[in-house]
């Protein structure tokens, strides 16, 4: 059967949220792949997270965030607009191709490019193919446990 | 007390009075010219000798600081006193013949002409006649010590240390006013502006703000008070019978601790001369709006009567709307309150002046309760309204001169021909801006501004009183231009909001908000500059950063940020979206 | 301690050492070292000899002989024949101008012979740098006797029943002063002594301080022992008396050494030191308040007297300031007692003392006199004893016309009233002054407008400016004596002369307003035919005013005696007088602007001036 | 009772940390007549027999420094796993893969590509022949150890019981631990980390620290860093915020910047993903072109921030398709 | 110089006290020894010297000695005067040495006149 990438998406409660219940609301068709977690703003989105869903087998990351200037906290996605772009060259550095991680702006009434941007992005993903790493195999295994020291 | 006899009067003194004021006490009067009450009598210019008795011995002393002495007979005005005086004013006609306190001492004292020319003569009506009272005020009342005599003998010249202008001068022109010729001259050079015509401001260093002050008190401006700067002078201490002076009184500056803080600092008024087509700043009687409210007030500069510069009743007054305001190169919003209180200049001015009015406006905007119908009776009074913007304002050509001095030259759009208007006065009805201040004030409260440079509110429609942070209101023209019945009602509904939150006692935060695990933060500061609401504060003593609960809103950028982590979050752990993460993708 | 058979007592007051007089001692040693009586001859430098004509001056004693007028070449010749054949020098000696025979002792001289000296006791006698001389003559001994043989008030008493008076010029009773400034309130007081000696002329101030700096000193300390609470005291010295500084500066610091200044005074329990402060050289600043002023680093203007310094002087603070020649006295009348001092001048003090001038009085003897020195005499000396006697005389053989005294302050005496007695009450009675004791005698080539004409001139300059009168009025006088003196003057501007002298003297804050008119005045009474002759006929008698003279060639001494020498017409600057080398020379009125070079210039006096 | 053993075996290491051991100074000779010294290849020579012929848990504390670079080191880690009661990845190769760990952003082929045709300093010579794990020399075979395709951290390879931080961990630090052994107070819970603090480097920084607002950043040598201020403040990169506390902020005393050897922090999964964050956070400008030209300033974000831990970062390794 | 007391201030006049007298040419007694060109020749420099270290040996401090020119008498030189007081000068000549020393004891000393070495009592008249 064909290739269903699995990918996580970073929604902010606000706005892109809203944005795609919205879509739900109005019944517009999108693709399942998009896994949601819901943070309260897009500056909560830690880029261990987007480090976390590659190794445990994402094939592609979405961030979404209220447009600048709307942040229902008045600055949040300013960091996001400066940790993505960053986090990039990261990724790109472990070998991962940079377009399976993406960052886009929807605000609470944009149900339609929600829609749009989650069909896109699957697409774009399915063409890259899964994504083979490693650590998906036999680097995985440790006991080094974070524990309280004397 | 000492008893002696002047021209055979008895009077009676305390023990070291001088001669001088002991004549006063008598009535009698004694020509002075270097002696003042401010400071130590000089006794220089020798014109207050008197003749002192005593026994068969008469001695000429000066009566400015000879003290009175037991049973002296004092002659003020012998033939050789006279004789003396009138050879001295000679000395000094000859020297400075156009001097107008010199001559008219002469004249008192019967010399028309001196019999000599002096060398130094000095044509000048100014001239320095070396009577050193700009020294003794400088040395003795304020105490800067600045002046000083240079040179000797004929040479002798009030002179700067060095010639040149000292930097201990604090430029109180006191030299300048006990100058009895006008030699010293208050010199004004950096301020370029228009002074304007009538000045709220107060003439002297003490002053009682306004009739109407609460409390109608006298107050001392520390800035240009001499006793502040040298501490000389305390002439008013001197004065003030239940010496109700005390210079120690200091400004403070408190600190206290507020739940809520309402900003209403108001507004500043449009400054006309960036519009210099009306004249206002060069043309004469040419008035912004707070100007002729100020001579419209009673304890104003002129009592509440509407005059021209040189005190005449104008035969025809012109207001002029929107100036500064819905104008695309200035302000485009309107400032709401113009078009009334136009109509209210209109209606003092005929009441208190037979004057023609003129009213040029845009669209009179009457949107009030009652406002119409004012406007109604305003037009019944004769009142010439027009509608068309003003072009400008000129001085009037000599011809039209007797008809008024100003010429309005302007538009009636509605009958659709060009006008000029000879004018006495003109009232420009300036727009109501933003203090220039704003933007202190702005970041001094964590408050956003609208494009206008007014505060912006929470929501224009729902919360026009709140701001984006909690417990920071706006009320009045801070937020926007309006009539004092709309500020009365947002100050009102800003402080029911404000009493409520004190009468319940305690803030509701919601749930969802970070916290610093202490023992993990290592102070790095990382998070200090990122939250928006500045409830991110550094513990200097514990060296750990800490989160003020009531500001913060819960957004998680700082969790994200925190390099080690110590910051976290209830309802978003590490741990919980990690949680998460695992569970979406099995 | 050397034994000396001889003392060369060279004078080196200011005036003699800027005759060389120190070149003179150089060449008294080397010759002495050449005859090898080093041992036996000992050169001496000494304050003020007084007779400063004659400087540089060596007095030889033992013997007592008077040299005078010499030059370094004399000293050979003066060393070999005096002191090695003991045959003293006759062409070297003071011969009186009448005589032409030489006097060989100097007691003999009557420059010397017919003064009396107190204030000038030490001079020619002690050399100023050597504490032990003045012991040597009774230095401090007045000082120990007030210091343990009498109490404060028995001093005031001894100077106030001596009468002595104030010898800067106002001449207040010293003992009356001292009394007001013990009784003013206060517990720190100061005395200063005034070595200001502004007048022109004036020199006895700087001799006594350059000659016997330790009876400034002895007199001082005693002055604050009497009116106690006095623990610092002050000399105010110009600063045109650098040698007078140093010498002072040297007895300083001898007496404090010495413990006679300082802490504990010869261990009697008594504390007081001098600092000196230089005068800036200003005369004003010889006026009590002024020189206060100027000590305070004020300006040096001074303030109405109403309240006496002694209540209210230095920094507030009771000060008694005295002349550097009364504090000279107050020693020896201690010393001696106030009877001998009070048995010299005139008047009698016990009940008044204000009732007469006692003790001497130092004149600095100047002018067209032969004998041109300091002069102290006793009060009461007739003037004309002063100027014939001691001074020897008008120089070359011209007549006497008057004498100034008082310095600038004080006023002219004409020759009618020669035989007053000198004192305080006599000369202020004839519109003069005893002053400072300067005294400047004219004769009848002096022209007393230009005379009134300098001493005002010089007041002008020194007014302090401060009050009207003084500051304008004397210009405007000064501006009228001009215009006379080139022959502007009219009738009427005398009368505005005395006019404006009478009120500034009125009505002038200080005392230097108050006496600057006094040369005018007392000119203009005694001498107002010169002044209408200056007015009315436009001619000065004594050819002084240049201006107003005529000057013409005598064609006969011209040619006769110059041979046209031409000279004149080289230095003529209007390029007045006409003639050729050898022929006779003549002055065009019209060019000729009376400046009065051709009558210097010509050397046989072929110059007529009328 | 008899003396307790102490083992140390050094893997793929650059042998500072048992200098550092050596750096207790004359505690050793404590060390020494505390413990019976029974295997230390580096200093003495010990024989793997010797090893083999114990019994098992006979070792009672094994510091084992150094990551797992070939199949030796990870013979000789299963060995001294059995044999000793704990093990202790001692150092930052053993706790997080260290210098060797960069290996993980090459491949193996690449390496000896390099290392033996590649780099400027070798002389090639027979075609650049790369080292063999199986040769015929005269006297016999020679057999070599495998060379892993990826760096292994310790605790990737055997389970080992305490970690001690640390490039190399600081003497005290050691002191400290094996003062603790011989107190014989009751151990920590098997894997903790030991020797090193719960806060970050920040914490032990004399350096005044101010709010950051960073308009560019520097390398070290680029600008005169002032004494007193924090280095991040003025721009240059430290690792300081994101590693563990505990060696006494020395590097940042020594005015160079934080390289992060102590490690992570405890609540930190990922150095590299943190220093993004927090960098990224303070940078102050908002069009995008401003703050790519920013990070451009910021040379190898990769080897500046996995300098120590990028064998035991979340992604481990780079992948090379 | 230590602080002084008192009497340290006589004992300074006291030492002064022969650069005074000669200063003040008035002394007790006065020798004036005749130094003429012919005095000089016949050794009346021996004669000074002589009595210049008399005086030193005695530490006399009010006699004065001054030289003066030819007494007229050169044959009888060397000749010195000696005033004693206010009594008559006394004229000795033919003077040596041990003569001197004898009529500085005897006559300054003492005051007795040394008749054998004299020549007159009392001076010339001078009109």
């Amino acid at each position: 059967m064909a290739f269903e990438p699995k990918i996580i998406g970073f929604l902010c409660n606000w706005c892109s949220y809203t944005g795609a219940d919205l879509a739900g609301v109005s019944r517009i068709k999108s693709a399942p792949n998009v896994r949601v977690i819901r943070t309260m703003c897009s500056g909560r989105v830690d880029p261990s997270f987007i480090l976390k869903a590659f190794q445990i087998g994402a094939d592609g990351v979405i961030v979404m965030g209220c447009h600048l200037g709307d942040c229902h906290y008045q600055e949040g996605n300013y960091k996001t607009i400066r940790r993505i772009p960053f986090l990039k060259r990261l990724v790109k550095g472990f070998g991962i191709d940079p377009r399976r991680l993406r960052l886009e702006w929807v605000s609470a009434s944009e149900g339609d490019r929600f829609a749009r941007i989650v069909n896109e992005f699957t697409e774009e993903i399915r063409s890259l193919g899964p994504l083979k790493l490693q650590v998906h195999t036999e680097l995985r295994k440790t006991i080094h446990e974070p524990v309280e020291v004397v | 007390m000492v008893t002696l006899k002047i021209d055979d009067k008895q009077v009676q003194v305390p023990e070291d009075t001088s001669i001088l004021k002991a004549a006063e006490k008598a009535g009698i009067w004694i020509p002075t010219l270097c002696y003042s009450e401010l400071f130590e009598p000089y006794g220089v210019c020798r014109l207050c000798v008197v003749e002192a008795v005593r026994g068969k011995r008469s001695r000429v002393v000066t009566s400015c600081n000879y003290p009175v002495r037991e049973g002296i007979n004092v002659l003020t005005n012998s033939p050789k006193i006279q004789w003396i005086r009138k050879t001295i004013l000679e000395l000094m006609l000859a020297r400075w013949p156009n001097v107008k306190v010199v001559k008219d001492l002469a004249r008192d004292v019967g010399v028309e002409k001196p019999r000599f020319v002096s060398l130094q003569r000095d044509e000048a009506e100014d001239a320095c006649i070396l009577c050193g009272k700009c020294v003794s005020v400088c040395r003795e009342v304020v105490q800067a010590n600045v002046l000083g005599f240079a040179y000797r003998g004929i040479k002798r010249e009030i002179a700067l240390p060095f010639g040149v202008q000292s930097e201990a001068c604090i430029v109180c022109g006191a030299c300048a006013h006990v100058c009895p010729t006008g030699h010293i001259k208050m010199v004004v050079e950096d301020y370029k502006g228009k002074k304007p015509e009538f000045t709220l401001g107060p003439k002297t260093a003490i002053y009682v703000p306004t009739l109407q002050a609460v409390p109608r008190v006298p107050v001392i401006d520390a800035d240009s008070c001499i006793h502040f700067k040298t501490g000389g002078c305390e002439y008013c201490a001197k004065v003030c019978e239940p010496n109700a002076i005390n210079f120690g009184m200091k400004d403070e500056v408190e600190e206290i601790e507020v739940g809520q803080i309402l900003v209403a600092t108001g507004f500043d008024i449009f400054d006309a001369s960036a519009m210099a087509q009306y004249g206002y700043g060069t043309l004469d009687n040419v008035y912004s709006s707070l100007e002729f409210e100020m001579m419209l007030n009673s304890t104003g500069p002129t009592n509440g009567q509407v005059l021209t510069k040189d005190g005449r009743e104008p035969r025809s007054v012109a207001i002029v709307h929107c100036i500064g305001s819905r104008d695309t190169n200035h302000h485009s919003y309107c400032s709401r309150v113009c078009c009334m209180y136009a109509l209210k200049y209109a209606h003092l001015v005929h009441d208190r002046t037979k004057a023609s009015i003129y009213q040029f406006y845009i669209d009179m905007r009457a949107f009030g309760k009652g406002y119409e119908e004012f406007y109604v009776r305003i037009l019944d009074k004769g009142v010439k309204v027009i509608r068309g913007k003003v072009a400008e304002v000129v001085e009037a050509p000599p011809a039209q001169k007797d008809e008024g001095s100003l010429v309005v030259r302007c538009e009636d759009t509605l009958a659709g021909k060009l006008l000029e208007i000879p004018v006495d006065m003109v009232v420009l009805c300036n727009a109501i801006e933003a203090r220039r201040d704003s933007d202190a004030v702005r970041r001094l409260f964590s408050i956003s501004k609208s494009p206008d440079g007014f505060f912006l509110e929470r929501h224009p429609k729902l919360d026009p009183t709140s701001t984006m942070t909690d417990g920071v209101y706006i009320a009045g023209c801070a937020q926007g231009p309006k009539d004092i019945p709309d500020v009365v009602a947002q100050a009102s509904s800003a402080a029911a909001r404000m009493l409520s939150f004190i009468s319940k006692g305690e803030v509701e935060i919601d749930p969802v908000r970070a916290f610093v695990q202490e023992e993990y933060c290592s102070g790095c500061k990382i998070c200090n500059s990122l939250c928006p609401y500045t409830a991110i504060e550094f513990l200097a003593e514990k060296k750990v950063s800490h989160v003020n609960e009531a500001l913060c809103k819960g957004c998680g950028t700082c969790v994200a940020a925190c390099p080690s982590s110590a910051m976290t979050g209830h309802g978003f752990t590490d741990a919980q979206i990690l949680a998460e993460l695992d569970g979406i993708m099995v | 301690m050397k034994r000396y058979r001889l003392q060369l007592m060279v004078c080196a007051g200011t005036g003699c050492v800027s005759n060389h007089s120190v070149e003179i001692k150089d060449a008294l040693d080397r010759e002495i070292e050449k005859h090898k009586l080093q041992n036996e001859a000992e050169v001496v430098f000494t304050g003020c000899n007084g007779f400063c004509g004659a400087g540089p001056i060596v007095v030889v004693q033992p013997d007592g002989v008077f040299y005078q007028l010499l030059k370094t070449a004399d000293i050979p010749h003066l060393v070999e024949e005096h002191l090695l054949k003991g045959r003293p020098v006759k062409k070297l000696m003071y011969s009186p101008p009448a005589e032409k025979i030489p006097i060989p002792k100097m007691s003999d001289i009557p420059f010397f012979s017919d003064q009396t000296l107190i204030a000038l006791r030490n001079r020619g006698m002690i050399d100023p740098e050597q504490i032990d001389d003045y012991i040597a003559r009774g230095g401090y001994k007045g000082l120990v006797k007030a210091l343990t043989m009498m109490t404060p008030d028995e001093v005031l008493k001894e100077i106030k029943s001596s009468g002595l008076r104030g010898r800067g010029g106002g001449g207040f009773p010293t003992g009356v002063k001292w009394e007001s400034c013990k009784h003013a309130h206060g517990d720190i007081k100061h005395v200063i002594c005034n070595a200001d000696e502004g007048d022109p002329g004036a020199f006895m101030d700087r001799s006594i301080i350059e000659g016997d700096p330790h009876a400034v000193i002895e007199g001082m300390i005693i002055g604050a022992y009497a009116i106690e609470k006095v623990h610092q005291g002050y000399i105010y010295v110009r600063m045109e008396y650098p040698l007078a500084i140093k010498r002072f500066q040297i007895a300083i610091k001898q007496a404090r050494e010495y413990g006679l200044l300082g802490e504990n005074i010869l261990d009697a329990g008594f504390t007081f030191d001098i600092d000196i402060r230089r005068g800036a050289g200003a005369f004003v600043c010889g006026e009590s308040t002024a020189l206060m002023a100027s000590v305070e680093g004020k300006p040096g203007e001074p303030r109405a007297k109403y309240i006496h310094t002694v209540e209210r002087g230095l920094w507030e603070r009771p000060t008694c300031l005295n002349n550097v020649e009364t504090w000279a006295n107050v020693p020896q009348i201690i010393l001696k007692g106030a009877q001998w001092f009070s048995s010299i001048g005139t008047g009698d003090v016990s009940a008044d003392p204000w009732g007469g001038s006692k003790g001497t009085k130092v004149f600095s003897l100047a002018g067209k006199v032969n004998n041109t020195g300091l002069v102290e005499v006793p009060m009461g000396i007739p003037l004309r004893d002063i100027v014939f006697k001691i001074g020897g005389g008008i120089r070359d053989g011209k007549k006497f016309k008057a004498v100034q005294t008082g310095g600038p302050s004080g006023g002219f005496i004409p020759e009618s009233l020669l035989d007053l007695p000198v004192d305080y009450e006599e000369l202020t009675k004839v519109g003069s002054m005893m002053g400072s004791g300067g005294m400047v005698v004219t004769d009848e080539d002096n022209c007393m407008v230009d005379m009134a004409r300098y001493f005002l001139a010089f007041t002008q300059a020194e007014s302090c400016g401060k009050c009207t009168p003084c500051r304008e009025g004397t210009k405007q006088m000064l501006d009228i004596l001009d215009r006379i003196s080139v022959g502007e003057g009219t009738e009427e501007d005398l009368v505005t002369l005395e006019d404006l002298s009478n009120v500034i003297v009125e009505s002038s804050l200080c005392a230097l307003g108050g006496s600057a008119p006094n040369p005018v005045l007392t000119t203009l009474k005694y001498f107002r035919e010169e002044y209408e002759a200056h007015v009315k006929d436009k001619k000065c008698p004594s050819h002084t005013c240049r201006k107003l003279n005529t000057y013409s060639i005598d064609e006969k001494i011209c040619l006769k005696l110059g041979h046209g020498c031409h000279v004149c017409v080289k230095h003529c600057p209007d390029a007045a007088i006409i003639g050729e080398r050898k022929q006779v020379h003549y002055i065009d009125p019209a060019k000729c602007s009376k400046c009065g070079v051709c009558y210097d210039v010509c050397n046989f006096k072929a110059v007529q001036v009328a | 009772m008899a003396k307790p053993k102490l083992a140390l075996y050094w893997a793929a290491s650059c042998g500072g940390c048992e200098i550092a051991v050596l750096d207790v100074q004359e505690k050793i000779l404590d060390v020494a007549n505390a413990f019976d010294i029974v295997f230390w290849p580096v200093a003495m020579d010990f024989k793997y027999a010797d090893v083999r012929k114990m019994e098992d848990k006979s070792i009672d504390l094994c510091l084992f420094n150094g990551s797992i670079r070939n199949s030796e080191n990870a013979e000789i880690a299963h060995l001294l796993r059995a044999k000793s009661k704990a093990l202790v990845a001692f150092g930052s190769c053993a706790l997080e893969g260290g210098i060797p760990g960069l290996a993980n952003l090459t491949t193996k082929q690449e390496i000896l590509e390099f290392v033996y045709r590649g780099s400027p300093s070798t002389v090639v010579t027979d075609g650049g022949v790369f080292p063999q794990q199986h040769t015929k020399v005269p006297e016999g075979e020679i057999e070599i150890p495998e060379m892993w395709e990826t760096v292994k951290s310790l605790d990737q390879v055997v389970e080992v019981d305490y970690y001690i931080p640390g490039c190399p961990p600081v003497p005290n630090q050691i002191w400290g631990v094996i003062e603790y052994i011989l107190s014989g107070k009751p151990l920590p819970p098997k894997g903790s980390v030991i020797g090193a603090g719960v806060k970050t480097c920040c914490d032990e920084c004399k350096r005044e620290r101010k709010e950051k607002k960073l308009k560019q950043f520097f390398r070290p040598y680029e600008i005169e860093t002032k004494p007193s201020e924090c280095l991040l403040d003025q721009g240059i990169v430290c690792m300081g915020p994101a590693t563990r506390d505990g060696c006494g902020a020395l590097c940042p005393a020594a005015n160079m910047p934080c390289r992060g050897c102590y490690g992570l922090p405890p609540n930190v999964m990922d150095q590299g993903a943190k220093m993004v964050s927090a960098l990224s956070s303070v940078i102050d400008a908002h069009e995008p072109a401003e703050i790519e030209r920013i990070l451009d300033q910021i040379s190898d974000p990769m080897g500046t921030f996995y300098r120590f831990s990028l064998a035991h970062s979340i992604l481990r390794r780079v992948e090379k398709s | 110089m230590a602080k002084l007391k008192i009497e340290d201030l006589d004992r300074i006049a006291e030492e002064a006290r022969s650069k005074m007298t000669i200063r003040e040419g008035a002394g007790k007694a006065r020798i004036t020894v005749h130094m003429g060109t012919c005095g000089i020749a016949a050794g009346a420099r021996a004669i000074m010297s002589a009595f210049l270290d008399e005086i030193k040996a005695h530490n006399i401090k009010d006699v004065i000695i001054t030289t003066s020119g030819c007494a007229g008498l050169c044959s009888r030189e060397p000749m010195a005067t000696v005033e004693f007081g206010n009594q008559a000068p006394v004229k000795y000549v033919d003077l040596t040495d041990e003569k001197a020393r004898k009529i500085f004891k005897e006559h300054v000393l003492g005051g007795k006149f040394v008749m054998e070495y004299a020549l007159s009592v009392g001076s010339e008249r001078i009109r």
